[in-house]
């Protein structure tokens, strides 16, 4: 038993989980006919059911989960797999269904229209009078959580943002607060009102699909159950004192200690590679840093257009163009960001602490 | 704002064919400019409510006398108390020190004779500068934002701290040159 | 007897159902009675200020759970139960340093039916999964794209706002995971670029070289907590967001995200 | 609904058509349009237009604050004032110094040009060396951080499961092996550096010194051109960082306040601590040099005892609304509260600054002639008040004219009424004299303490007076009734002589308690104290030889309560005391004869108490069957219960009866709607009516049409102006809101208890004690005469002695030459031990037990009888039996006494500095700043020499034990 | 609409800019803010300007009141060391005049010269129980030195006003200390705590323009030309004042006459 929590706990450490659930994403989505069908799903949710029990046993895991708070994350480890899943198997067999020439599911019934009352009226109702039942059980099961009185002498460790911002706070490791914090969910929130505006493909429109609209899905998906879900999962369970990463089954020990061996990109450049002495000048100690970000921002729009993302260029025009491959660009600066900090160690592109600009 | 068609109809005979319009636009032009004044000035005093004038929160920065009244090497502890903060000026200028152990919160005191600050709770010990060298305490004792005020006096803003394990003991702020 | 027997059989329910359906008080308010008729069916749903939300015919495939997940009636109906509770706790709940913790402990201890605490609590938190879960299931059937498009940035809004909202709970118990939470949240604020005196380009906003404007007591972080620190005016100012001013915003935006789902054909479908 | 037409039958006119709708036309063309668009923007115009105005007006005036005023004209002032000190900073520069310096300047640069090459040999080594010495760095913390993290691995390891310990172990050893080659690497290359910065230093250090030496010199002018720039940085950004919208950022007209965490807002009910902003405006308040500045900006006056930020008071711990009173929270002049002194300042800010009386404030500010009331919030202890005169004197007042008889006041419920015992009137007065006194006490003597009952503002018209004279009559009489037999222990013996007695009062010490006549206005304001006895004019007219000779003679035998000590006058000079003071007469009242009773107005008074509890008809019948005799009892008896004559004095049958005035433990706070003004033409102001009430108690019955029992009752004290403010200064000071304890001045309870029985005993009519007393001293010229002064007493003696000495101070003359007798004042077991504390507390000597046993060495002991000749102690003090041959007058005390009389410390602190304990002493300074007057003994050591002193005057000449040197 | 309202109205109607500093200027800087306040020091006083003199007599009309014996039984020493001396309050000399009169200048001098105070300390003995001299005058920061002649315990005990109280015990014969007053004060005086009869007098001035009629009942004071003041005081009968001018090598004369008061 233990030697299986110990396995766990390394697999779960960010930069495997990340990785690895990465990789499932898009093996799934390729081998969606396999993955999204009942019977995957009559093995998988189960196994995660016992999966989840067993656990309990270990007080650990147990004192994470069933810390009251952290209920509707335990919640949302069932509820957001069984939704994706359930959208997949639809796109899946609609899939199936207009390579085989038969009208979608939803198609059957479009036409045929009925009465609001009872029908609609009724269901609602029942979902109305189910869903209280829900929350009440919930209510009178599970006390809502009150810690002691505030103290602002007092820091907790750790002390974490809500769990629905923990996504936020965990891009804090990698990202300095202006850009976590402020610009990066401007982005979101931009991003995702300009998505009807960018995605010009008439197609899939009020039907489950994966095939007519596999770009959108994924980038989607993956920017919603990687970066943000996974992220508020890692935040919520793995981190514990001083942010450190704690498996699972790891007691949350704050004397643990982390390395804090990260070294900018202009440490890199002028002491590692050039072996002299990091320039006073601002501008030329961090001259470096600035030519990569400006090349990553500028560079690829144009090289995609010419290749990958020729046919979007084309059908997109170029000012929606211009804005997708920005906003994906910054989407993906996350991962790059992730990967440079396991793989080198690397803390900032840009560091300039005198004015708060490091990127 | 509805966008001013052209008549349909011919003009009045007598009534110059732009004089409705330019008085007619005066007043129309002039409404809606007065109105949208209006509603910015509105915003922006909404907006200036937000500000609050007055503080009600213990003040965060604090004077504490002058630079000359510190030896070198010697901690003072004037304000240990009133506003947990030590000062201690060495060779090259002057630092405040949080009197916060990083392991549990606890305060420390400085023992002169060993030249160090040793926590009670759990045996931590800090050297004059701040750095941690024994017992369980994570990382250095925090130093506060100080600087020199106009007249003379040293300025400490507990509201700015500086950690050293992130580098940021060089920050502008963190020393005063003195 | 028999008029004994006689009111005995008049108080049977079925009369008794009828008597009160004859009553002129009755017909003055259900003016369509008891929709037995498809008629009736039609016009209760025209007449009812709360039914005509829907239409009178809907179609079979917009209403299935397979494609809704009713995401989205779940989340309007658990904004309805949090108004609600949130509202009777205002009933016990005093927004001051002294008394916010305290309050919350009385509604634990001795308040009755203090449990309305736990249903609002609950209530927020599935009430931001479920925002998550209609987000992917519209996001999933394309029903974002024209002449939805609109209806979608409006959705994305109430999102945030639900974030806010919850946001701006938490901190109202005044306690420790409370106070800290949000210290932590707000502490991003204090990053905005020229708006957040930590944040980069705010030491470019000076008058002259030695009158900084953006300082901790003038950026975005002190107009969001009204001090420097999350002290008695940021529990007053998030108790004013959290039970007036957001509430207000979402459900004027939740009106014309309704209006726009029938205004933008209903339930989506494929054409 | 009914179908005829509702106005009378008459058809209405038919609906016209509805106008032609052409859609093609334009909107404002149309037929079916009510008004003419073009109206409709004039009109929109015209109501934007307002709303604009109306909308910059209410941001201008909440902008428009006072303070803005002047807080702008204190910075203009504060500019100038740089610009001055500037000036004088400029001219303060030494120009020669300067001058000198810049050459050498100069020529430091040429050397430094001279050799430049090498110089940029050796910075360039320094860059590379630190170049270097960052990289090597960032390697040892890296490594220390992996070190940290393998070590706790192999701890945690080794804790939770110690199998597979080992494989750490030998990483963290490895690991720390390559800490220590990084770190020595590190602190080789940190020695490097500092050699070749020390080699540059060598170059360029000398020029590096000059420069810092030329900003020296300047370094004052420089920073107040630091201090000018930041006051006023410019017309236009000063005007943009307070512009109304924008100046919520950093702004330098702000409002400033002070939070008091445990001082709270005098409001019913509520604990709100008090946030006070009066540095808005006061803004130079506690800044020294800022004496002379115009209002508001001048400094606080005694900055070390108030405001001062080492003060006892610092601005910080007790802001100004505690002492000043007035709005705290308030930054607006008038509903500050202040409150102008005088009718031609009121007039001055009605014109300046708009100025009204806000009705709504509680708690307006205080006057500065009332401000010392404040004090009494904290300063609650029975002692004297530092720097409160009037205060000290309203408490003496209080205490001496017994206020607390009639009204209950906090801190006097267990004092003796000041008045004497009545019951024994009759052996001590006669009718005729009791009568004319109590019709006006200050006509015997002017400095009468007795309150005048009648005759007063409201009932000493004509009228009134056959019923005042019956009243007297009748309180005397039911006196005389009731009192008791109190014979004299013995007649006076003949041969008193009046002049020896005079001589006598005037020396012995009566005149510390006790004045003949009026007494002289004192600068100190003291002279209340020297009415603690009764003033002894005209006591001829009132008492006889016999009883005054019994009274002087032993006191305590006729009145066993009273306060008056004895002297122990022997019977001759008790005679003499006797006959002088029976021939200060008063002739004209003697002759004055008191009217006769008018039966009338008795019968009137009588009716009065008759009629309490009966119907009118009844009394009428009760008093026709009444004799005079009755009558004259019962309205008597009557009398003294309304007019509460048993709060200052002990009648038979009242000694439990309640305090008839009103009740005083919270005056300082008593609402203002709760003042009977009356008709009276006076602010109507708390202490406004106080003053009026204590200068004329009866003033509010003028123009009132009243019965006679429902007149104003409090008697008339005839106090004067200073004396009715030192009263009213109690009155106001006795507030409600509560001051936490540690915030109060409480001192410990053995100095309190001491400081009450001083007071009580009026201890500083003779001695000077704390600082304060020594009132006899203005009627003594002759300084060596004076009574001692009492400080560093506790030191002084041993508890034993003291505690003796007070309880029997007629055993030893300790000083001789004194004419000045201490009196025995009775003092019982209990009261002498709380002055022995009370003295032991003020110095913190140890009390009661002290160890007088001395260790010294004979040689010492031999030391001391050369100094005690060489400095011929004998000259002045008699040792036991031998008694220097001077007159009584030059003696000192006998050195006999000081074995069981003094400490031993405190003989060797007084012999080095005798004027440092009690200044104008004729004891010789034998040690100038500690240097011996007496060479050649013990070597010229003092401390030596003071214990040699010691040792002779304990041991040789006392018999004190001597510790067995073993 | 008080006054404050309608200000804030007509100023919205303006539009002026609001943070323009109109604030009142009744408010002005206090007289002489700069200067600091240093003591005057003037020129040294040269003496040889004081070309002028002033001398006279102190006359006594009427016969001298008898003096009495002092009676020193208290110290053996004094006994026969000081037998038959007499009190020394009201001396004449056979030749009618009043010795042990201090005489100085109270006003006409320059006020804004430095005096400097002589060099030489004024010596005050003790020789038979009894101060010698008996009344003199020195200048203020003069050095005073107190010498005890006698083999006897004598306190010297100074009782000024303004200047620190001086108080020496002189146990042992041939002691001397020095002391100095710094404050110039009127006649005041000096006593022995042990001998009560013992006392004298002495006054501390800021000039060096007083003298004292010593023995011989004369006096002479140099000084610059001018008008002066002159005062003449003693210990029994009180002060006199008088006014003369003098031109420069010239010498006035004023004298004072002084009489035992009727009984």
């Amino acid at each position: 038993m233990e030697t299986i929590k110990d396995i766990i706990n390394t697999l779960t450490a960010p930069e495997i989980l990340i990785t690895l659930a990465t990789i499932l994403l898009f093996v799934s989505a390729k081998y969606r006919h396999v993955f999204y069908t009942n019977t995957v799903a009559l093995v998988l949710f189960p196994a995660m059911f016992v999966f989840m029990a067993i656990s309990m046993f270990d007080e650990d895991f147990y004192l994470i989960v069933t810390k009251p708070d952290n209920v509707p994350i335990v919640g949302m480890l069932f509820l957001i797999p069984f939704f994706t899943w359930f959208s997949m198997r639809e796109a899946v067999r609609n899939d199936r269904r207009t390579d085989s020439g038969t009208p979608l599911i939803e198609k059957e019934e479009t036409a045929d229209k009925v009465l609001t009352w009872p029908d609609l009226v009724y269901t609602e109702l029942i979902a109305i009078v189910l869903l209280t039942v829900l929350l009440v059980g919930w209510s009178i099961l599970i006390p809502a959580p009150l810690e002691e009185s505030a103290n602002p002498a007092a820091t907790p460790n750790p002390s974490k943002a809500p769990w629905y911002f923990l996504g936020l706070q965990e891009m804090l490791v990698y990202f300095d607060p202006w850009l976590a914090g402020v610009v990066f969910p401007g982005l979101i929130i931009v991003g995702l009102m300009a998505i009807p505006y960018i995605d010009t493909n008439p197609k899939g429109n009020g039907y489950y699909t994966f095939k007519e609209r596999s770009w959108e899905i994924m980038t989607f998906l993956f920017g919603f159950l990687i970066l943000w879900v996974l992220l508020v999962i890692l935040g919520t369970f793995l981190r514990g004192p001083n942010w450190n990463f704690f498996g699972p089954y790891e007691y949350w020990d704050t004397h643990k200690l982390e390395a804090l061996v990260n070294v900018d990109l202009s440490d890199y450049f002028w002491v590692r590679l050039l072996g002299m002495g990091r320039p006073d000048n601002i501008l030329i100690r961090e001259s470096v840093g600035f030519l990569v970000v400006l090349g990553y921002f500028l560079i690829p729009p144009m090289v995609l257009a010419r290749t990958i993302f020729k046919r979007f260029y084309e059908n997109l025009g170029p000012a929606r163009y211009h804005i997708m491959v920005f906003l994906l660009l910054c989407m993906a600066s996350l991962p790059i960001k992730m990967v440079l900090r396991w793989l080198f160690n690397l803390k900032y592109i840009i560091g300039i602490p005198e004015f708060f600009f490091n990127i | 704002m509805s966008k001013v068609n052209p008549p349909l109809r011919a003009a009045k005979p007598g009534e110059p064919a732009d004089a409705g319009r330019r008085s007619f636009f005066s007043w129309m032009s002039l409404a809606w400019v007065s109105f949208t004044a209006s509603m910015l000035a509105a915003g922006t005093a909404t907006a200036r409510f937000m500000f609050p004038n007055v503080l009600f929160e213990p003040p965060l920065t604090f004077r504490a006398g002058r630079p000359e009244e510190l030896q070198v090497g010697i901690v003072d502890e004037r304000f240990k108390d009133s506003n947990q903060v030590w000062l201690v000026r060495e060779g090259g200028g002057i630092y405040a020190l949080s009197t916060t152990c990083t392991h549990l919160g606890c305060t420390p005191n400085w023992l002169s004779a060993e030249q160090k600050f040793k926590c009670p709770c759990h045996g931590s010990g800090f050297y004059i500068t701040g750095i941690n060298f024994e017992g369980p305490a994570p990382r250095p004792l925090e130093r506060f934002a100080i600087s020199l005020a106009d007249d003379g006096q040293l300025v400490i803003d507990k509201g700015r701290k500086f950690q050293q394990e992130k580098g940021q003991w060089e920050l502008p702020g963190a020393y005063l040159e003195f | 007897m028999s008029q004994l027997k006689e009111l005995l059989t008049s108080l049977s329910p079925t009369k008794l159902g009828e008597a009160i359906q004859k009553s002129q008080i009755y017909r003055s308010v259900f003016r369509v009675g008891v929709p037995v008729s498809d008629r009736k069916r039609m016009l209760v749903m025209l007449g009812n200020v709360f039914l005509h939300l829907h239409p009178v015919k809907v179609r079979k495939s917009g209403i299935r759970l397979r494609f809704t997940w009713c995401m989205g009636g779940i989340t309007f109906f658990l904004f309805l139960v949090l108004t609600f509770t949130g509202l009777l706790l205002m009933f016990y709940y005093r927004p001051t340093i002294e008394y916010a913790y305290v309050d919350i402990i009385d509604l634990r201890e001795q308040v009755p039916l203090g449990i309305m605490r736990e249903i609002h609590r609950w209530g927020a938190h599935a009430m931001v999964i479920s925002v998550w879960l209609h987000m992917v299931r519209v996001f999933m059937t394309g029903s974002y794209k024209p002449p939805r498009e609109f209806n979608w940035g409006v959705g994305v809004i109430l999102l945030v706002l639900t974030l806010l909202l919850s946001f701006t709970g938490y901190l109202l118990p005044w306690d420790q995971l409370a106070m800290w939470a949000i210290t932590v949240g707000s502490n991003m604020a204090r990053a905005t670029p020229f708006a957040g005196y930590e944040g980069p380009g705010a030491n470019l906003l000076t008058l002259g070289e030695n009158i900084p404007l953006i300082s901790s007591t003038s950026d975005a972080r002190f107009a969001l907590l009204g001090g420097t620190r999350v002290g008695e005016m940021a529990l007053l100012r998030f108790y004013v967001l959290h039970c007036v001013g957001l509430p207000l915003v979402a459900g004027f935006l939740m009106a014309v995200h309704f209006w726009r789902i029938r205004r933008d054909g209903g339930i989506s479908g494929p054409l | 609904m009914s179908s005829e037409t509702p106005n009378g039958g008459v058809p209405k006119p038919a609906i016209p058509p509805p106008a032609k709708k052409d859609p093609a036309l334009n909107i404002s063309q149309r037929g079916d349009r009510l008004y003419d668009d073009n109206g409709l923007h004039k009109w929109f115009a015209i109501s934007s237009l307002l709303l604009f105005v109306f909308t910059v007006w209410m941001i201008v005036d909440d902008y428009n604050r006072d303070w803005r005023r002047y807080q702008r004209a204190f910075t203009r002032l504060s500019v100038q004032q740089t610009e001055l000190d500037i000036a004088a900073a400029e001219g303060a520069i030494d120009r020669t110094a300067g001058e000198a310096i810049l050459g050498e300047l100069a020529a430091a640069q040429g050397d430094i040009d001279g050799n430049a090459a090498t110089i940029a040999e050796i910075e360039g080594r320094l860059n590379a060396l630190n170049d270097e010495f960052y990289s090597t760095n960032q390697a040892y913390l890296f490594a220390r951080a992996e070190y940290d993290v393998e070590r706790y691995d192999y701890e945690e390891t080794l804790a939770n499961d110690p199998g597979n310990a080992e494989p750490l172990r030998v990483a963290a050893e490895n690991r720390l092996a390559e800490i220590n080659e990084n770190l020595e690497a590190v602190e080789r290359l940190q020695i490097q550096i500092d050699d070749t910065t020390a080699e540059l230093e060598v170059y360029i250090g000398e020029r590096e010194r000059l420069e810092a030496d030329f900003l020296a010199l300047r370094a004052e002018f420089d920073r107040l051109g630091g201090v000018r720039s930041t006051l006023d940085p410019g017309l236009i950004r000063t005007s943009i960082r307070n512009a109304p919208i924008l100046d919520f950022m950093n702004p330098s007209e702000t409002v400033n306040q002070i939070q008091l965490q445990n001082l709270h807002y005098d409001a019913p009910f509520l604990q709100v601590p008090r946030v006070d902003r009066c540095t808005t405006c006061h803004l130079g308040i506690n800044q020294e040099a800022l004496g002379e500045w115009p209002q508001p900006f001048t400094a606080h006056p005694r900055l070390d005892v108030f405001v001062g930020a080492d003060s006892p008071h610092p601005m910080d711990g007790f802001g100004c609304t505690t002492c000043h009173a007035g709005l705290d929270r308030a930054v607006e002049f008038s509903r500050a509260g202040h409150v102008p002194e005088n009718e031609e300042q009121q007039a001055d800010w009605e014109n300046r600054f708009d100025w009204y009386l806000d009705h709504f404030l509680e708690t307006p500010m205080l006057p500065m002639d009332r401000i010392e009331a404040s004090c009494l919030k904290c300063h609650t202890g029975a002692g004297d008040v530092p720097e409160a005169p009037a205060l000290n004197m309203g408490r003496d007042l209080i205490r001496t004219y017994g206020c607390f008889g009639c009204h209950n006041m906090p801190g006097y419920e267990d004092v003796r009424r000041v008045g004497p015992d009545l019951t024994t009137i009759g052996s001590k007065l006669d009718e005729e004299w009791v009568k004319k006194w109590l019709a006006d006490p200050r006509a015997f003597k002017s400095e009468a303490r007795m309150p005048k009952f009648w005759f007063n503002s409201n009932n000493g018209g004509a009228e009134f007076e056959a019923r005042n004279n019956a009243e007297i009559t009748a309180i005397t009489e039911f006196l005389f009734s009731r009192s008791q037999d109190n014979p004299l222990a013995a007649a006076a013996p003949a041969g008193g002589d009046a002049a020896r007695g005079q001589a006598l009062v005037e020396s012995v010490g009566c005149l510390g308690c006790h004045a003949v006549g009026p007494i002289p206005e004192d600068p100190a304001r003291t002279q209340h104290r020297r009415r603690f006895g009764y003033n002894l004019a005209s006591q001829g007219s009132k008492t006889s030889e016999d009883w005054l000779y019994n009274w002087v003679r032993d006191p305590r035998a006729v009145w066993h309560d009273t306060n008056m000590p004895t002297l122990r006058l022997t019977d001759a000079e008790a005679a003499d005391v006797a006959a002088y003071l029976v021939s200060l007469t008063n002739p004209e009242w003697e002759t004055e004869a008191f009217p006769e009773l008018d039966e009338a107005a008795l019968d009137e008074v009588t009716l009065e108490f008759l009629r309490t509890g009966s119907t009118g008809i009844q009394a009428q019948e009760a008093l026709a069957a009444m004799s005079l005799e009755e009558k004259i009892m019962t309205t008597g008896e009557g009398l003294i219960a309304r007019y509460g004559c048993f709060g200052c004095h002990v009648i038979e049958g009242f000694e439990t009866a309640q305090p008839i005035g009103t009740e005083l433990t919270q005056p300082g706070s008593k609402l203002l709607n709760q003042f009977d003004f009356g008709f009276l033409d006076i602010e109507h102001t708390r202490t406004e009516w106080y003053a009026a009430k204590m200068a004329d108690p009866r003033i509010f019955d003028v123009d009132r049409v009243k019965r006679p029992e429902e007149l104003l009752r409090m008697p008339d004290f005839g106090f004067d102006e200073t004396e009715v403010g030192a009263i009213v200064m109690i009155l106001t000071g006795l507030v409600k809101d509560q001051v936490t304890p540690d915030m109060r001045n409480v001192l410990t309870a053995d100095i309190e208890a001491g400081r009450g029985l001083v007071a009580q005993r009026n201890c500083r009519g003779c001695h000077e004690i704390e600082g304060a007393g020594g009132d006899i001293r203005s009627t003594i010229d002759d300084e060596g005469l004076w009574p001692p002064l009492l400080n560093t007493q506790g030191a002084k003696t041993q508890p034993l002695w003291l505690h003796s000495f007070l309880q029997e101070p007629g055993e030893e003359t300790l000083r001789p030459w004194l004419s000045a007798r201490m009196p025995t004042f009775y003092l019982d077991q209990a009261e002498a031990t709380v002055l022995g504390k009370y003295f032991s507390a003020i110095d913190d000597a140890p009390y009661p037990f002290i160890d007088t046993a001395i260790a010294t060495t004979d040689e010492s002991l031999t030391a001391g009888r050369e100094l005690f000749e060489l400095a011929q102690c004998n000259l002045c003090h008699p040792a036991g039996d031998q008694i220097p041959d001077r007159d009584a007058a030059d003696l000192a005390p006998d050195l006999a006494l000081a074995a069981e009389r003094l400490r031993p410390e405190w003989v060797e602190d007084w012999i080095l500095d005798p004027q440092a304990i009690a200044p104008g002493t004729r004891m010789p300074a034998f040690y100038i700043d500690g240097v011996t007057q007496l060479p050649d003994i013990l070597d010229d050591d003092t401390p030596r020499q003071l214990e040699a002193f010691r040792d002779h005057l304990f041991l040789t000449i006392g018999n004190g034990q001597r510790v067995a040197d073993n | 609409m008080n006054s404050k309202r309608a200000l804030g109205l007509a100023f919205a109607l303006t539009l002026a800019a609001a943070g323009c500093g109109g604030g009142g200027d009744e408010f002005s800087l206090p007289d002489g803010a700069g200067s600091g306040g240093a003591a005057p020091t003037g020129p040294a006083y040269d003496p040889a300007t004081a070309t002028a003199g002033i001398s006279g007599s102190i006359l006594f009309e009427g016969d001298a009141p008898e003096m009495s014996l002092i009676q020193m039984s208290a110290d053996p020493y004094c006994l026969d060391a000081g037998a038959g001396t007499r009190t020394e309050e009201v001396l004449v000399t056979d030749d009618g005049k009043l010795r042990n009169t201090m005489i100085f200048i109270r006003s006409g001098h320059d006020t804004g010269l430095f005096y400097a105070p002589p060099a030489e300390p004024v010596v005050l003995d003790q020789q038979g129980c009894r101060y010698i001299p008996h009344v003199f005058t020195m200048m203020m920061n003069q050095d005073i030195t107190f010498r005890n002649s006698d083999d006897t315990l004598h306190n010297i005990h100074a009782f000024p006003m303004e200047n620190m109280q001086i108080n020496v015990g002189q146990a042992v014969q041939g002691m001397e200390n020095t002391d100095s007053f710094t404050i110039a004060e009127g006649p005041f005086a000096i006593r022995c705590d042990v001998h009560r009869w013992m006392n004298s007098f002495t006054a501390v001035f800021d000039h060096p323009f007083h003298t004292t009629s010593g023995d011989t009942g004369d006096y002479t004071i140099s000084v610059p030309p001018g008008t002066y003041e002159v005062v003449a005081w003693h210990e029994r009968y009180g002060e006199m004042t008088g006014s003369v001018t003098v031109a420069a090598g010239e010498t006035a004369e004023l004298s004072f006459t002084y009489s035992e008061p009727a009984a």
